[in-house]
């Protein structure tokens, strides 16, 4: 595996981005019909259909690309069980996500109505869930796992990667909406983009969400540090996010604009790896 | 004579007393069974902490004995602000009044406006706001645009406020208004004292990303201000709301936030960071020398040396001092505490933002500090 | 065809060829005693070392075959240096030729440049140094003051460079001088291949906080430069100069940098800062992102994707990981390795500054890579 | 004690200042009369004349002071002792220094010429050395110790106290050094002080200054966590003179210019009280 791309990658990275684009959904209000537009499409069984040949590189290029959307949808997760797993077409369809126990509950990470769910790391399970907050809490699923599929460390090291992809598309989606804020928002007579201080909080920015993306990349690489790179690139992007946060003053830290959605959702998939400290 | 070091007997004395009165006067459901206490209930809480405060002589620590204070310095007022905080007393809604309006009007008000306002802040029978961000002047205070036109006998008022604390309860809001629009830049606003009780005023809570509503947005439609409710000369009221800014940028606000940081510094390493080894031990070691950096900046304050510098500096120090500590609680994913951190860590976003960003605090720094000529 | 991937069994090879060479090619002295060697003696083995190179085909790496190079990429000429840094190999004095003066005149120079210098570079039989910066032209490049004025057949220099390489043992300088009074900047400057070995060329070397003394100012008096040695046209010497650099800012420095750190990292978890847990094994994360930030900007140079972004980033993060490995090695205060750590944390601070200061790399970044404009 | 200075304090301060100012060494040529002035003008007997009622705060602020000049003089160590002990005329005249171990040497962190020495940890000696390198080398004692007056715990706090305040004293000296410099020199046209990049290295680099001041007078009072103070406030004065150095770009890592002057002091006096982490 190479760092870089294949174009296959980009090419569904660039696809599913256009139609998470147009899904026109938000935190508040995700649209439920994203999903089977991805799934009809084609694109959540890429993995699994071995003539396409994609690799784990691959599958961290759409991964980053829906980081940026938090109307997110079960694809990522999808992608990996197809590549570790041979799945039915009714599964691939319904897609796939995994969930963690807590306490009595088995709660997922993404929106998903009528997935089936790779247990924490415990199997894959049908569930008819209804999801209750999408994207940036755990969604509590009301049913439990009916059967079990491990998932093995080496499994665990690609989830870890392709979760870090993720949140690398959370900094990108920050950083995108910090250098349009810059530009729009005046302060002492000019955009702020004009104040040095500004622009080397960009700077850092991107500096911080290209390190978490090597990261990223290189936990592909080795999923036998991958805990090591979690550590270290979950971190960089929520700082990627946090000056971003930064740049956007006070609108940065209201509910309304939502930049939050972004560190919860990174908080979450780490905890959905268990990768606590 | 108020208190100049943390040494003398009379500090010590004063501490004791202050901790007595505030564990005695705490409302006593906020004191037995705060976690549980409805919105209704925390309010009433509030409501009783003010009355208390005013029964109790603590309204006017800082304020002349003439105006019905206690004519104390620094030291007292930091010590009062360490106690309560400690004793996580309730934020009663007087407190813009006590510590801002208060200040300002017996500073740069008129005989009339004292009388008129300063018994009624002391007792809290009008809770004050603040209005003076606004959507667009922000980091840029001198740009606002909420206009005062002058008319027979005051000040009609038309525009927009954010950013402002217990705005929702407030009768009055001390404010600044663009009453020209042909005088240059820093001398083309008012300051203005508003009632808030008026048809137009229409208030509206902003959410921020922890969840909480600190905050609200303000907006003023034909909002009328009599001639006798401006402070200081016409068009010249920055100058007074830097007199303001100045008492708010300081050593009491960061006392408070120390309380909050040893508590947070002191959960990591008891519990959360405990295993790591990692930041913990010295996240503490800057704990302390906040406190210290607080009492110095104090004496200085009370020893009428130069503490404008202190501000700026305790500014920076107590915001990034508490992002780094929840930073680590959220990385440390105790499972036990995972809500409360996530929670802080979402809260101490803003740390660096509110009360002048962390990037105006260095600016300052260098232009007014240091005197660097831009 | 060159290798594109680092994955590819042709750069396995490559690098088992090149690290048998190299430990093969090191000047003997060098490999055995290299801790004694008098300053002449290491003097004598950089030009050994540069002989080696080429007459084990590694001067031109990156060369075109047509020009007595092997026409390879930037895999492998990180392969290279990986393999060079990690043997200590000396630092021959023809490097500023082989990767700055080479490479320019094969990309803008005319045939006859090509001819008379390439072969010199490859074999160091001249040694090359860079003349861009100046006292008054360090982060701003453009505003340099070295005149060069036109006169019959040629331009006469006057003027000064200061933070040159090797300038004591250079035959020739590629140097900017300013030849328009009247053209705007950034097209009143000219880019000349200088003969040092003239009357009027002074050498001063500069030393350094850390003591070593790796760098010169350079003085011209009345220098004369022919016709033949412009390269590109008249005045337009900046977007010359600009080739020069982004070759310079890149990889393969990183990749050395990539070896210091390790080693200085490997020796503080090893044995200075062990017994603390504090910083040292967050060091060698760091250090481990660094060398995938490495190997991702090669192969993106390498599949011809846009990797200007890379070299920014590189620099501010090798910078800043050798200055904060240092620091730790300061603190740790190991009485047996005291002098090196000391010695390394002053040459560290160096690292911020040169090579375009990382306040120049975070405005590339903003400016270019970002592209936000001012 | 209070943290603000006495007005004997202050005072003396500002006196030892005016005659270092006028000392006209260098680092490369200390002026050797330097010591003698003060020595002379009873600036080193202050804290043993008992009705000053000199406080150890008030030491703080002559060491401060002492810091910024390059070609430094015994008197904190001097003022330090007579504190602690009964000292002679001699004694105070010739000057205190501590001194260190190291191997079979002894060696002294201050250019002295014929000075008496506080041995390390062990002791008052009698020695007429000749200092090797001034002020930023530990420079070696040619005399071995000649009688031991052990130094307490008490007595290294409030070392750590003031060295602190010297290396305080050196930060100073490099913030004016680099608020000077950025007014002088220009680049794009402008001096540099007009690049908030670099105004803001002034800020960081004098918010790290002011807190390493607030270590040093909270370890006078604290002598119990002194070396916690000193190792927090040690890194705080030495990452304000690393700023300082950037803000001076190419010519600040100069031996000529000689910031590290600064740099290497405060690593030696660290080395003195031992305090390695």
């Amino acid at each position: 595996m190479s760092t870089i791309v294949q174009e296959m990658g980009a090419m569904a990275a660039s696809s599913v981005r256009e139609i998470l684009d147009s899904g026109q959904g938000s935190p508040a209000a995700p649209n439920p019909q994203l999903w089977s537009i991805l799934s009809d499409g084609g694109w959540g069984s890429i993995s699994s259909d071995l003539e396409n040949g994609v690799e784990l590189r691959d599958i961290l290029e759409v991964a980053r690309v829906s980081g940026r959307y938090p109307y997110s949808t079960p694809i990522v997760s999808t992608l990996l069980a197809g590549r570790w797993f041979e799945l039915d077409d009714d599964q691939l369809e319904s897609g796939i996500v995994p969930a963690v126990r807590r306490g009595a509950q088995v709660v997922a990470p993404y929106y998903s109505d009528g997935v089936a769910v790779v247990d924490g790391l415990g199997g894959i399970i049908a569930a008819s869930p209804s999801a209750a907050e999408p994207f940036s809490l755990l969604s509590p699923l009301a049913v439990l796992p009916s059967s079990t599929t491990v998932l093995s460390e080496a499994h665990l090291g690609e989830l870890r990667a392709a979760f870090l992809a993720v949140a690398v598309g959370c900094a990108d989606a920050v950083i995108d909406a910090s250098i349009a804020w810059s530009t729009t928002r005046e302060q002492f007579g000019q955009p702020i983009k004009g104040f040095q201080a500004v622009r080397h909080h960009l700077a850092n920015a991107h500096i911080a969400r290209e390190q978490a993306w090597t990261a990223a990349i290189a936990a592909a690489h080795e999923p036998a540090r991958s805990a090591a790179w979690a550590r270290q690139g979950f971190a960089l992007a929520r700082t990627s996010i946090e000056l971003g946060i930064q740049v956007h003053g006070g609108v940065g830290f209201t509910w309304e604009v939502g930049l939050h959605h972004y560190l919860n959702h990174i908080i979450e998939l780490q905890s959905v790896l268990g990768d606590d400290q | 004579m108020s208190i100049t070091r943390f040494d003398e007997p009379a500090a010590a004395k004063f501490r004791e007393d202050v901790s007595s009165w505030v564990h005695e006067a705490l409302p006593t459901k906020w004191r037995t069974d705060r976690a549980s206490l409805t919105p209704d209930e925390v309010q009433q809480a509030q409501r009783e902490w003010d009355e208390a405060l005013h029964a109790g002589g603590y309204a006017g620590l800082a304020w002349p004995a003439e105006y019905g204070g206690r004519g104390f310095g620094p030291i007292e007022e930091l010590i009062y602000y360490e106690e309560s905080s400690k004793a996580n007393a309730p934020d009663g809604f007087g407190r813009i009044g006590r510590v801002l309006a208060g200040p300002t009007i017996i500073v740069a008000g008129t005989e009339a406006q004292k009388g008129k306002y300063l018994p009624r802040i002391l007792d809290a029978s009008e809770i004050w706001c603040q209005g003076f961000s606004e959507p667009g002047a922000g980091s840029d205070l001198a740009a606002v645009r909420t206009t005062a036109q002058k008319v027979a006998g005051g000040y009609v008022v038309n525009g927009q406020k954010t950013w402002t604390s217990f705005a929702q309860y407030s009768k009055r809001c001390l404010m600044l208004a663009k009453s020209s629009t042909e005088l240059r830049r820093h001398h083309n606003l008012s300051f203005l004292l508003l009632d808030m009780e008026q048809e137009g005023v229409d208030v509206r809570p902003i959410r921020q990303i922890s969840g909480e509503e600190e905050f609200s947005e303000v907006f003023f439609t034909n909002v009328f201000v009599a001639d006798e409710d401006l402070v200081g000369p016409e068009h010249e009221g920055w100058g007074v709301a830097m007199t303001v800014l100045s008492n708010e940028r300081g050593t009491t606000e960061a006392a408070t936030r120390l309380v909050e940081a040893t508590a947070q510094i002191d959960l990591l390493n008891r519990c959360c960071a405990r295993h790591e080894g990692l930041d913990g031990p010295r996240l503490r070691d800057r704990c302390e020398l906040l406190r210290w950096q607080i009492l110095r900046a104090t004496e200085e304050k009370a020893a009428d040396l130069d503490w404008f510098t202190a501000g700026s500096i305790l500014k920076v120090q107590w915001s990034e001092l508490i992002q780094d500590s929840t930073r680590l609680g959220v990385d440390s994913g105790c499972p036990e505490h995972r809500d409360y951190w996530r929670h802080h860590y979402l809260a101490s976003k803003a740390m660096s933002i509110y009360s002048g960003t962390n990037e105006i605090q260095r600016n300052i720094i260098t232009d007014r500090v240091l005197k660097v000529a831009r």
